[in-house]
């Protein structure tokens, strides 16, 4: 197993969050696991990113020039990476506030209304976990869903981790 | 506990700092290591230790200078600019041989730039932006495991050889998460006798690199550095060889442009083409005699550097036929790639 | 400002002055509001083809790609030393120097001090926000006592780091400087008489009268954490207590 | 109607500082959100606009511009 | 100080925190006075096994070498930094930090205007000479009117470089500074205060108080092109109607 | 006039700088080069120019940022731990392209050290002590005569190439007097539009060396910066070859030093020894071609700094068969002294 | 005689401010160097002196120590 | 022609301005010169002294270790510069200030009681002229006494040039 993933989307989506979680998912599964944030210009706005490699073997190169998972959560990512997602890989994207459908053919592009979820279950700040748990029914070998659950309370600080009951739920709902 | 976690490069460093006993630490923000600062200030008052956010990098250095005189164990950090503005209180603690932790998690230059990560100061650091005739030891992690265990290191290098320690990452080490096995406290005692510490029961205690009077004493000062660099020089050199012993390419880098550099190797060998990486480990004192060795067989020796070739020189001042050495950098703050580097050594192959 | 057409009339247009794209900023970022009335006042005084933006390094880093005139980056906290220079060569250029307070109250101290100390004739602007924007949030020379801040985890203490330290107040022991102001954009009044500091600090250099340093105490909702509103509603509680508004000198 | 502000929707960052600087509270947020996924300001009143211009002043992203009807 | 033998006792000893060398002061150099007074205070205050002085990079650059106690170069206007690394890491050690105007006023503005708002518990004795003596008398921010030097061979011009600075009065904007004031060595009189303020200096430190500022000013009989004598009535004549000697706080 | 005067290194080269056209100076007091500011001082007032003496060598270093930034020809200089204040301001000038001579007359390092001339920032001024990728032209005159021509060329190549010129002197340059033949004016001009004189009917024009968005600008500024460095290095290596043609024995030395190597040279030809003498006029870039010329027929070829070793890897890289090269160097502000040099190369011929 | 001055005059460096501070001016310089190439200071009335220690405070370089003869 | 000269004494006592003279006169008769001042101690006080090089030929290295010739001004100097002179060079010493007797036989010792030939012509700080004049007439071949004198102009800065008549005085009583 050795998937390199790009997680993006606006500041406030919790895109390196989600990159965060399925690391500490996967290392707890005795993968290996890098994770590096865009922390991109030194200053406010625009859009967040983390590329995240989980391999069986040891980890190189930590950076995702061409990710075989790609999960955008907003119009100007897919733009972004669609093109960059290696042949044969995966792309989720967020349809919930992705209008237009991924143009690649050579790649799975799978969609999810991941805001939708989120405000379903009571939450306008889960939709990364919709994402997530589509990610771990699509491709389980990277952490079983337990891990990523269990991941959660290493991941959200103690201070948010009151909102676990629901992202449980929204990744549940989304994995299922 | 041997327990894995997953861990910032930057705060990696800091806990480690923690762990090796660092109780001071004296910065001024910049990114991409802006949560050294933040994690020092969280973690250190808990130790009973003093953070303190300095009014510029010439007030944290000059800080550092001063805690260090006093015996503590003292760190800074920054990144490029802000360690440029350092140069001068560097050369000072060289001057006056004080111990120090120096971190640098380099970003794009020159002058603002940008911060995403780069390796632009190997110079600076290997040969002194500061003035004067001096050295520092310069580590060169290149996973967070390695901003961890470099940093325990570090501070007995500094203390063992009266030395600044740089530890020269890029912007992408400080950002990176990976699994991290939290190092041990090597345990090992330095005694201080020069400190300040107030001249009770002995005579008093000077920190200085002044030296005036008489005529000579300077070059006294210059020759006893030079002594403690040799004898730096030959026993701290740090490197790692992979796959290195039938290497026809060999390829030399260091920090995160090394971890391209062993994909591409591996990928190379995939292939059946005999590549191999030096990576060093410390950048001063430079790897030459094991570089010398892992060349041996080299038809071509790569310097891949995140810079537009600084290292270069190091790699040519040590390998036998230097005409061997062929470079490749990005800067700017790009990333080397592997496709490229792979390129390259098959176009050596004709 | 009123620009006229057929039917209708601008009240409020946007100033040739500023260029015409999306800014960095963060949602209700006080630099914004700034920039704009600095560019009204540039309109205004018609000097818009002899001025010269000096930005620092802070969030407004990139005030010149926003300025519609020259512009001249400055390494962090030395504004003051490269508008010195600017403006010793061409003493009929307009020289502004924008500063934050990292940038002029932590490691530029000296530069601005020293600036207004010779009365350089430049027109200085220091936003106020107590806090380091561009680098995420840390402590900075004027954050408030007890404000939680990615380097005082524990609230600024006093007793370890200092009071806040206020500019004006500070420069105002010098000489030289002749017309020291601290406003602020927190409301809409405030934000007119800002502009109209702004404006008599322009006006003192056009008229070769030597240094102008305008505070302003704004917002930084991003790293305060608030909502821009309660950013400025933050502003009038907590920061105008401590950094009285209004005129130190007016020479 | 003796004019009203007008809205550079694409360019609103969201920050409502308008909203509450209105004296007439017509400055509002609109439901839907734009290309730079939040939610703009709108007129919800243009009848009621004085003119005076707070939210134009107020704003930090210079999305409103605010006209007046010429008399007669 | 009354140190008893058979038939006569010391009026005026050697202090014991003072090491018994010819110092490379010029004849009349004010500096030679105030580490008298400083080594005296700190005999008279018993902390010699705890002090450590900070050097400053100007003329009194040795004086670690003429106290006899610890010593610790800083670079040039970094000695409040490197004061406070040292009292950060030792509280109980007596840090005095000596600076001459150019070293505390120009290049080390923004150190000494931070540690002073941070209220570090040490010392600073200031000796504003008007100028940098070692360097062969440059004009210092402190440099009188008129008044001409290496770098100044017209005279300072205030409109060009601006008027001297003030430094108590800079640092009185503060809140933690405990202690201020301005003394000199012009005559014995103001020489007897200056030791007693440098003494309540120290005492501040050893109660915990927190920072305390001595201004002291001092002569360069070189660069002045004067006598000692004429130079210590320069002080007195030229320098004291523009720096007023006394106390600004004392908490 | 052609007139000879007798005139003091810091003085012909303030001198020099006034004829160049130079009407901005900006500085702060520093031994061994005060001679500079107190000239300027009194000069450039009667010339219509600005002297001021910033708060502090960073200040210096932003001004003159400013003041080439808006057009002028402007100036500063220092000593070594002045020259390290500025390097962040060097870095940012390199990046921003903007033309300015700064000059460093060296003294004994590191940290304070002491007054005496030296040449221990060999390192900082041709690799850069400040952050980032670039370079700077770095001029090593010997004598008071090219004090102040070297000056005079500086300015041209300053604005030609929008680069930074150093000119690297030693305390002893800036401090000896010589016959002088005051240089003049060259006459070229050179335009600027880029300065920043107010946008009028044009475009504002921009000064930064920021490069954020698109993520590919610095690297694209960096690769402008290396292709005219690569320009510079190809147009503008200067040196002396001395006696070197037939030269059993190659002296390599700049500055002071060069010229008791000169001595050293002369003397081992009347003893009919063939030394000869490779002096840089250039440090950066560094005549390679000119010293593999000159050092071709060598058996030895020996390094003469005054400092304990950093050209020396510049004429290592730069020789064939770099194991004939060996050095001599004395620190802390000491000179080498010729007997010394004509014994170590007497030993040679054994 | 109450006390005196004692003066080390090889450190003397000449700068005669004792010579003005003493307020009976017993204070005078000497007509030979001493090995500094310098007029020393020398007390040229010490009955006079009134031990009040004015000139050994003043002095920048601790040449001057005065005494004070015990009282019987 | 090429001599290596030593001018050392007090700070005071114008050995660099002596020093300068004998350049200036000497490049007016068409030799190299150089001149290099010890600028010591970055301080005040101790001693100060000049090297001079004085050659018909291009001068390479103006470091005077060992001179041809010293004048030594006062007994510091004697000390410390009679032990580097040339054998069978000339060492010139102050007898007013210098009690001791130069102690070397394989160098010519000249003593000259510049103090009092400066006193007796009405100035207490033109010792050093009598050096000057002395060091002339031994070595002519440096520069004439005519050049010496009109080197004074250039040497000495306006202010003081009224004491010139003087120098003047000094220079030729010891020259003579
Ligand atoms: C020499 C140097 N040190 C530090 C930095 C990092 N840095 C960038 S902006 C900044 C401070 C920003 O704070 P402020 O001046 O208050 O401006 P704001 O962002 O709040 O507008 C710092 C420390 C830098 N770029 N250069
Ligand atoms: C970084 C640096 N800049 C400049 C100098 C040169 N320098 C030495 S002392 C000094 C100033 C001395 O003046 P002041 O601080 O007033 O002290 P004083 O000598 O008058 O006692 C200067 C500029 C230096 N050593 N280091
Ligand atoms: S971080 Fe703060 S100061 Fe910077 S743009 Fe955002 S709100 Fe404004
Ligand atoms: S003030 Fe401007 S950016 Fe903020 S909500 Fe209103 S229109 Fe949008
Ligand atoms: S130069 Fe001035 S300050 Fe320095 S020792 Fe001499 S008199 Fe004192
Ligand atoms: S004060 Fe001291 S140094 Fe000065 S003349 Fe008197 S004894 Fe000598």
């Amino acid at each position: 197993m050795h998937e390199e993933i790009i997680v993006a989307g606006f500041g406030g989506q919790g895109v390196i969050m989600a990159g965060k979680l399925l690391c500490v998912a996967a290392m707890n599964e005795n993968k290996y696991v890098s994770h590096i944030p865009s922390y991109g210009a030194e200053m406010r706005g625009g859009t967040a990113n983390c590329s995240v490699v989980i391999s069986d073997k040891e980890i190189s190169s930590p950076t995702v020039p061409k990710p075989s998972i790609a999960i955008v959560m907003n119009a100007p990512s897919l733009a972004k990476f669609e093109p960059r997602v290696k042949p044969g890989g995966l792309l989720i994207y967020n349809s919930s506030l992705i209008d237009q459908k991924p143009k690649r053919t050579d790649i799975t592009t799978v969609g999810i209304k991941a805001n939708d979820i989120s405000e379903a279950e009571g939450s306008l700040r889960a939709a990364n976990m919709a994402a997530i748990g589509k990610l771990q029914a699509l491709k389980p070998e990277i952490a079983s869903l337990d891990s990523v659950i269990k991941a959660l309370d290493v991941v959200i600080s103690a201070r948010n981790r009151k909102h676990n009951d629901t992202n449980i739920k929204v990744l549940k709902k989304a994995n299922s | 506990m041997n327990e894995k976690i997953l861990m910032k490069g930057n705060e990696a460093l800091g806990e480690a700092a923690i762990i090796a006993g660092c109780r001071f630490y004296f910065g001024y923000p910049i990114t991409p290591q802006n949560e050294v600062p933040a994690y020092m200030s969280r973690r250190l008052p808990q130790e009973g230790g003093t953070f303190l956010q300095a009014e510029s990098e010439l007030a944290a250095i000059n800080m550092v200078y001063g805690a260090s005189a006093a015996g503590a164990r003292v760190m800074t950090s920054s990144s490029s600019p802000g360690i440029s503005l350092k140069q001068e209180g560097l050369s000072y603690i060289a001057g006056a041989e004080l111990p120090c932790v120096v971190v640098n998690i380099m970003r794009g230059g020159p002058g603002l730039g940008n911060i995403a990560g780069s390796q632009g100061d190997y110079f600076q650091s290997t040969r002194g932006g500061g003035n004067g005739d001096y050295r520092q030891l310069v580590l060169t992690p290149a996973t967070v495991q390695e901003m961890a265990d470099l940093t325990v290191l570090a501070f007995d290098l500094a203390d063992e050889y009266r030395i600044a320690v740089l530890i020269l990452g890029d912007g992408y080490l400080g950002q990176i998460s990976e699994a991290l096995v939290l190092p041990k406290p090597t345990g090992k005692v330095f005694e201080k006798p020069w400190a300040l510490t107030g001249a009770k029961g002995r005579k008093p205690n000077k920190v200085a690199s002044l030296r005036l009077v008489p005529e000579t004493s300077l070059e006294e000062l210059n020759l006893v550095l030079d002594e403690k660099y040799k004898k730096i020089s030959a026993k701290e050199c740090r490197s790692e060889s992979y796959l290195t012993e039938d290497a026809d390419y060999l390829l030399v880098a260091y920090g995160t442009s090394s971890r391209i550099c062993r994909e591409a190797v591996n990928e190379l060998r995939e292939e059946g083409i005999k590549a191999g990486l030096f990576r060093l480990i410390t950048a001063w004192p430079f790897p030459a005699e094991a570089l010398r060795i892992a060349s041996a067989k080299a038809k071509k020796i790569l310097t891949v550097e995140m810079s537009l070739g600084q290292m270069i020189e190091d790699v040519k001042l040590s390998v036998k036929d230097p005409e061997r050495v062929d470079f490749y950098g990005r800067s700017g703050g790009m990333l080397p790639e592997t496709d490229e580097i792979k390129r390259r050594i098959k176009a050596y192959g004709n | 400002m009123e620009t006229k057409t057929k039917d209708f009339k601008y009240v409020y247009d946007k100033p040739e002055a500023l260029v015409d794209k999306v800014t960095h900023y963060c949602p209700g970022c006080g630099h914004g509001i700034v920039h704009k009335l600095l560019a009204e006042v540039i309109d205004e005084l018609g000097v818009r083809e002899k001025a010269i933006i000096v930005a620092p390094v802070g969030c407004s880093v990139l005030i010149y790609d926003y300025m519609n005139f020259d512009g001249c980056e400055a390494s962090h906290g030395r504004a003051p030393a490269v508008a010195t220079g600017l403006k010793r060569v061409n003493p009929d250029s307009i020289v502004v120097a924008y500063q934050g307070d990292g940038d002029l109250l932590a490691i530029g101290t000296g530069e601005a001090i020293h600036a207004a100390n010779r009365g350089e004739n430049i027109t200085t602007i220091f936003i106020n926000n107590a806090i380091y924007g561009m680098t995420g949030g840390q402590m900075a020379p004027t954050t408030m006592e007890k404000q939680i801040t990615a380097t005082t985890p524990y609230g600024r203490d006093p007793m370890d780091v200092g009071f806040p330290i206020r500019g004006c107040e500070l420069l105002n022991t010098l000489e030289r400087p002749v017309f020291i102001e601290r406003c602020s954009i927190y409301d809409f009044k405030n934000t007119l008489k800002t502009k109209k500091a702004i404006k008599k600090g322009i006006k003192n250099q056009i008229e070769g009268r030597g240094y102008s340093f305008i505070e302003v105490l704004s917002t930084c909702p991003t790293n305060w954490g608030m909502k821009p509103q309660e950013a400025a509603n933050w502003v009038k509680d907590t920061m105008v207590p401590y950094y009285p508004l209004g005129n130190f000198r007016d020479n | 109607m003796r004019g009203k502000p007008i809205i550079d929707t694409a360019k609103c960052k969201g920050c409502e500082l308008c909203n509450d600087v209105c004296p007439v509270n017509i400055m509002a947020m609109s439901d839907t959100f734009n290309k730079q996924g939040v939610q703009y300001a709108v007129c919800i009143d243009e009848e009621k606009c004085t003119t005076c211009g707070a939210c134009a002043i107020i704003c930090p992203d210079m999305v409103i511009k605010v006209i007046k009807y010429e008399q007669g």
